[in-house]
């Protein structure tokens, strides 16, 4: 999805029009673009799948270790981190009513306070694993007295650790198909879909979140 | 014209009012309080099932209003549908082997040769 | 009935079978319908001279569609049973099972009775009666399959698993490693061993050899071995050069390996060098001399030889005189001389097939394929053709004539083992191998 | 057939696809969907050659009990590292993308008359990612891995050769086979040519389409399990290793999950192209379009519920065994109606047998042998025995090499006057078919014989009563390896040299595809198609 801007410049496209597409009209390429970003949606919640599928079995096997190593977890850091993430989903959405309604500093402004609050949330996140690298709760700096939570830290980690960086790839989408286009008003009610697809992949990321917390923080 | 469904009115998707947004968020806000609060009730088993369900009505809530759920067609809510059910199934089809595994135990003699 | 799937050693094995001839039969007369029909088609509806003739505009014929819907679910759920029935019998394990722990572990199995009793790579169980195989793995996955038992059983590090069969004929069977664990998961292999229910009490209570053993301390029970397992045959005790380096103040020496790096005899070198010889070979030794003494020596075996090695300060001494073995290789079993040749080459105790080849390729001495009847040139020039006089003249006294481009390295042991009648057959043996 | 592409624009030369644009840049750069085909062409050719060296190897070792060629596989290490490049080669290189990305890519906008994939650039983009992972796989033989293509978890989580490396390679292709299901998935369902209703599609846009759904949506799943192994190597994360308290059998779980239907994303494509060519020679509409639909379908549906039959002996619990081989029943009713349904459609023809033809009839006697050996590991009792022997080896053979590879080859066939513009040497590729036939059979029928005397696979030495059919099997694949040279050879012979020129409906085909001209303009249609009546249109309304 290279930057449509580029191409609407080559093909002289008024500020609000959708880009030229040679082998689609501009509805047919809007449906495409969502039925793709579904399917692409789809991929993201099955990687995490084998994820949830794994903590099930591993929490079958390890039940009491799960229950001790989740006390360990900053209970009030994970709550935080998910109202964060429910406020940005919540902007998020406002944002592609905005850019519905044509309003390109809407667009900025919401995209704005949800690219922070994702910012919040790496900021907590970071916070989280320095505190557990100080207890030697960290990959690289394993030591022995927390090595029996090692199942429970080892699936906590690729969990977390792949949502943060889903994270940091919904800011960067938001940033570069919504808030840099929209300062050069590209977007209109005839054409916003790239908005509405970096929405979607950031209701993705809060979507997950959403199971991870109760899994990992309050259940274990 | 291809045959997709496009709309009469020029706007491609459907507008949904800011307000219904805030009214989502608050729901999805309550429901965050209140399954850390049955988090804190110790019921055993059902402490998870609890949590899941908890997490699902936030997420159908999420996916319904917005991800535009609502105004989606019938092709793109099977893709939304399919990863559920495949998580469904790899997690049955697991778990009709690990709690049902037989665990014979060695003959008597100190097993560590 | 078919037999297809060879000797049936087990009670369910004829069950399996049955499945298996149903489940053939099937397939056989439906693939030669379809494609008959096929092929009957080809033929009369072909074009004649290539011009296309008339077709009828046929879509579909649902009749036939629920027919071949049908026929192929029911006989599903027909073969579906008999899979279903002949599992169930392979999972109920009778009660009165003799149970025997499994242990696989890189390239061997180690079996565990209940009395203690261990072996390597040799199961031995009584003939018609149930045998319970209580497994687990050391390292990677394996998987124990014993194809006239018809059962197979994966073997996971962690856990344990089980497999169950009743022998329904004593012999020897194959039992192979399934699952892929490595390098060697082809020699992986064990030897199952169903005796008549005497014999096997008889085996099953003689363990003088195992308890002899355990009661000496470490470094004598090391020693003990040193001669038993024909260590002494490549390694010297007081620094001569033999086959193999000599174990003189072998504990913690330094040197250099064939290819360049260094090694450090620590025990894991030691304990390595025993169990897998080729992975270290010392600069200027032969790289294939040494067997692998994986599944001959326990790990308390090994503990024994490192202690033993650590008190040699070149005063140990060993009488050697007396052979190694004193009881005779039991008279080599086989009809014709050239098999009982074949048994005392690879005969355990005898160690030729350590250093000559038989498939020609070069190892601590001249390979045999090929051997009789060729001319050798001698170290020092002379030309002899290989007779008889010649092997015998080798085995007895090999010091005698050394072929050009080997060590003197043959250890003259075999004076007092093997006798004319042996040599004898090993000649026979020499003369299939050219 | 309505549409007809109009009479080409001036010019000394006809310009279409190939020759409109040249220069290498051009065709690295391209996002023509036909461009990118011949792309994956050429690369997946390449790695098939040298997963098909591989197999040579091993079946020279295996000629004879004990080292065979010990200057090439000096041991078991050795022999481990090419059945591992074997079988990575030719599954996640050459087979996974096979039909889907070459003649799925070139044939899905054709036969549903649209002008390209929905997203173009994302098509060009997946064969980077698909190049990039080739040379990641590459690279990780140098330090050479010897897990087998499974990566089972023991195993591959402490061994020390290049696991993380081919592992990530691994991830990259199947990430590279994600987007491009996904790319035809938006394609099928978006960019139908007006009248292009669902049921007047032809079945190879059927099976293309059950194979996308497939491949969008089972392929995270392996994504994440080798991950999960990179993880395990690298951070020491306890999920499958059994010391740190994983499960190495949740490894087998998660990577059969994704593994049995990856089998089906080889094979569908395969069902849809000789659906394709049978009613073309036959002059006949396929029989029981309708079957055929909701079979591909219900194959890939199924593909989804059954993966544990392969971990029958895996030591999963014996209701999980039960259970999963009662499902596994359900995947062979689909199989056998299919069948069915190509011999019917033979009925009252009038049948010429040009190569394609001959592919698509040996190809039903393959499946036929591939179909009935299934059943026999779908049956508990008799898996125990044949699970992990040469049966499965030859099994599986017959399924990928004489379904998804035969497949291959007869499309390549069938579509190579629309792909290139010339017409392939007929008496050639006749000839190359028999050799490919006979040394295919014989290579694998020795195989099933040597399962059921119990001969376990991967094995670099067996005892010597073995002998005698490993040998006959070499000789085989090497009258196998010949068979693929001189088809494959004959194929880019005519490429490049080729003078016959293809007429625009060599066969007189009623596919979609065919009414333009061959090879089609880079805008493959010059007028937008409408679609006006079913697919196979053959043979004359008699009855009502």
């Amino acid at each position: 999805m290279s930057s449509n801007a580029a191409v609407a410049e080559h093909h002289h496209v008024g500020p609000g029009d959708p880009p030229h597409i040679h082998h689609m009209d501009s509805a047919t390429a809007y449906g495409a673009a969502k039925l793709g970003m579904w399917l692409f949606l789809a991929t993201e919640v099955l990687l995490f799948a084998v994820m949830f599928c794994s903590f099930a079995i591993m929490r079958f096997y390890h039940l009491a270790e799960f229950h001790d190593a989740s006390h360990h977890l900053d209970l009030k850091a994970g709550a935080f981190n998910t109202v964060v993430l429910l406020v940005s989903s919540y902007t998020a959405a406002v944002a592609v009513t905005k850019a519905q309604k044509g309003d390109n500093k809407g667009i900025i402004k919401f995209f704005g306070i949800s690219v922070a609050c994702g910012l919040i949330f790496l900021l907590v996140k970071t916070y989280e694993y320095t505190g557990k690298a100080h207890h030697g709760m960290f990959p690289v700096v394993w030591n022995e007295n927390f090595y029996e939570y090692k199942n429970f830290l080892g699936l906590y980690y690729c969990m977390t650790g792949l949502h943060a960086l889903h994270v940091i790839i919904g800011m960067a989408v938001m940033v570069i198909y919504g808030i840099l286009p929209a300062r050069k008003n590209r977007y209109s009610g005839r054409y916003y879909t790239p908005v509405e697809l970096g929405a979607l992949y950031w209701h993705l990321v809060d979507l997950i979140w959403i199971y991870l917390f109760p899994l990992l923080y309050l259940v274990g | 014209m291809a045959h997709s469904h496009s709309h009469s009115h020029d706007e491609l998707g459907h507008v949904v009012p800011e307000s219904l947004f805030l009214k989502v968020l608050l729901a999805l806000l309550f429901l965050t309080v209140v399954t850390v609060l049955v988090a804190q009730v110790d019921m055993g088993k059902w402490n998870i099932v609890g949590a899941l369900l908890i997490a699902t009505v936030k997420a159908s809530l999420v996916i319904y209003f917005f991800m535009h759920g609502k105004y989606e067609n019938r092709i793109i809510w099977m893709y939304i549908l399919i990863p559920f059910i495949l998580l469904a199934i790899m997690i049955g089809g697991v778990f009709t082997d690990d709690p049902f595994r037989s665990k014979p135990t060695p003959v008597g003699v100190s097993q560590q040769s | 009935m078919l037999g297809l799937l060879g000797e049936q050693g087990s009670d369910f094995a004829q069950k399996v079978d049955y499945a298996h001839d149903i489940v053939t039969i099937i397939s056989v007369i439906c693939t030669v319908l379809i494609v008959g029909v096929m092929i009957y088609f080809a033929i009369i509806y072909r074009q004649k001279e290539g011009k296309d003739h008339e077709t009828p505009h046929i879509h579909g014929n649902n009749a036939l569609e629920v027919i071949w819907t049908t026929f192929p679910t029911l006989v599903c759920i027909w073969v579906a049973w008999l899979g279903y029935d002949s599992f169930v019998d392979m999972r109920n394990v009778p009660d009165n099972a003799m149970e025997v722990n499994v242990t696989g572990r890189k390239w061997a199995w180690d079996f565990q009775y209940k009395n203690g009793k261990r072996t390597t790579g040799e199961l031995v169980v009584p003939v018609d009666e149930p045998v319970k195989l209580v497994m687990t793995s050391k390292d990677v996955l394996h998987s124990f399959f014993v194809p006239v038992m018809r059962t197979k059983m994966d073997v996971i590090p962690g856990r344990y698993t089980y497999e169950w069969f009743r022998p329904i004929k004593t012999g020897d069977f194959q039992v192979f490693c399934t699952e892929y664990c490595g390098n060697e998961h082809s020699r992986m292999l064990a030897r199952l061993k169903v005796l008549p229910r005497a014999e096997f009490e008889r085996w099953l209570a003689d363990d003088s050899e195992a308890r002899k053993l355990a009661s000496l301390r470490p470094s004598d029970r090391g020693k003990e071995l040193y001669v038993s397992k024909q260590c002494v045959t490549c390694h010297s005790l007081d620094g001569s050069p033999r086959v193999g380096p000599s174990w003189l103040k072998l504990f913690r020496k330094e040197g250099k390996l064939a290819d360049g790096s260094s090694y450090v005899a620590d025990e894991n070198y030691i304990r390595e060098s025993i169990l897998n010889p080729q992975a270290k070979t010392v600069a200027g030794y032969p790289a294939m001399g040494m067997p692998s003494y994986q599944g001959q020596l326990s790990d308390d075996d090994i503990t024994g030889i490192i202690e033993f090695i650590k008190t040699i300060d070149g005063s140990t001494k060993v009488d050697v005189s007396q052979p190694a073995a004193p009881k005779k290789p039991a008279a080599a079993a086989g009809a014709t001389p050239a098999e009982r040749g074949k048994a005392l080459v690879n005969a355990p105790d005898n160690l030729c097939a350590t250093c000559h080849s038989i498939d020609g390729s070069k190892l601590v001495g001249p390979s045999f394929k090929g051997l009789w009847g060729r001319k050798e040139k001698m170290s020092d020039g002379t030309e002899v053709t290989v007779d008889a006089d010649y092997i015998k003249e080798s085995i007895y006294k090999p010091q005698a004539k050394i072929v050009e481009g080997y060590g003197p390295v043959m250890p003259a042991m075999y004076e007092g083992k093997l006798s004319e009648q042996d040599v004898s057959d090993i000649i026979e043996y020499l003369k299939t191998l050219s | 057939m309505a549409a007809h592409s109009a009479a080409t624009t001036a010019g000394h030369e006809e310009l279409n696809y190939l020759n409109w644009k040249t220069g290498i840049w051009s065709w690295l750069s391209s996002t023509d969907h036909k461009r990118i085909c011949f792309l994956y062409l050429f690369s997946i050719m390449v790695f098939f050659i040298l997963g098909g060296l591989a197999a040579l190897v091993i079946r020279t070792e295996l000629a004879t009990a004990g080292p065979t060629i010990p200057s090439i596989v000096k041991d078991g290490h050795a022999y481990n590292v090419f059945f591992t490049m074997h079988g990575v080669f030719m599954i996640f290189l050459f087979v996974v993308p096979g039909i889907p990305a070459t003649l799925g890519n070139f044939l899905i906008p054709l036969m549903i008359g649209a002008k390209d994939v929905a997203f173009p650039r994302l098509n060009l983009f997946s064969w980077y990612l698909y190049v990039f992972g080739a040379l990641c796989g590459g690279y990780a033989m140098l330090n050479p891995v010897d897990t087998g293509w499974t990566f089972y978890a023991p195993y591959s989580t402490t061994t020390s050769s290049n696991v993380s490396l081919m592992v990530f390679a691994a991830f990259v292709l199947g990430f590279s086979s994600i987007l491009t299901g996904l790319n035809f998935l938006v394609t099928i369902h978006q960019l139908r040519a007006p009248g292009m209703t669902w049921m007047r599609l032809p079945v190879f846009i059927w099976a293309s389409y059950a194979t996308a759904i497939i491949q969008t949506v089972a392929t995270p799943v392996v994504g994440m399990t080798l991950l999960l192994i990179i993880a395990e190597r690298v951070f020491g994360a306890g999920i499958f290793d059994p010391t740190k308290g994983g499960d190495p059998v949740l490894m087998e779980h998660l990577f059969w999950f994704y593994s049995h239907p990856v089998v089906y994303i080889m094979v569908l494509p395969a069902f849809g192209v000789v659906g394709e060519i049978i009613p073309v020679f036959s002059r006949k509409p396929l029989f029981g379009y309708k079957m055929v639909v909701i079979s591909s379908m219900a194959i890939a549906a199924v593909g989804f519920v059954v993966w544990a039959h392969h971990m029958f002996v895996a030591g999963i619990s014996d209701f999980s065994a039960k259970a999963f081989s009662i499902v596994t029943f359900l995947v062979a009713v689909p199989t056998a109606i299919k069948v069915f349904n190509w011999v019917s459609t033979m009925y009252k023809g009038s049948i010429s047998f040009r190569t394609p033809m001959l592919y698509a009839m040996s190809f039903v006697f393959l499946f036929m042998v591939a179909g009935t050996t299934g059943i026999y590991l779908a049956m508990l009792g008799v898996d125990v025995y044949y699970h992990d022997t040469y049966f499965v080896v030859a099994h599986f053979h017959y399924t990928i090499q004489g379904g998804a590879v035969i497949g291959l080859i007869a499309a390549l066939h069938m579509w190579y006057p629309k792909m290139t513009g010339k017409m392939y040497n007929e008496a050639v590729a006749q000839f190359a078919f028999a050799f490919l036939f006979i040394g295919f059979n014989l290579t694998f029928i020795p195989q099933f014989i040597l399962g059921m005397d119990g001969m376990p696979r991967r094995y670099y030495d067996y005892p010597e009563s073995y002998q005698t059919l490993h040998t006959i099997s070499t000789i085989g694949a090497y009258l196998n390896a010949l068979g693929y040279a001189v088809t494959l050879g004959n194929l880019a012979w005519t490429a490049k040299f080729g003078k016959v020129k293809a007429p625009r409906n060599p066969y007189n085909s009623a596919g979609l595809e065919w009414q333009t001209a061959s090879p089609p303009p880079h805008e493959n249609f010059d007028t937008q198609p409408v679609v006006t009546e079913d697919p196979y249109n053959y043979g004359t309304h008699k009855h009502a």
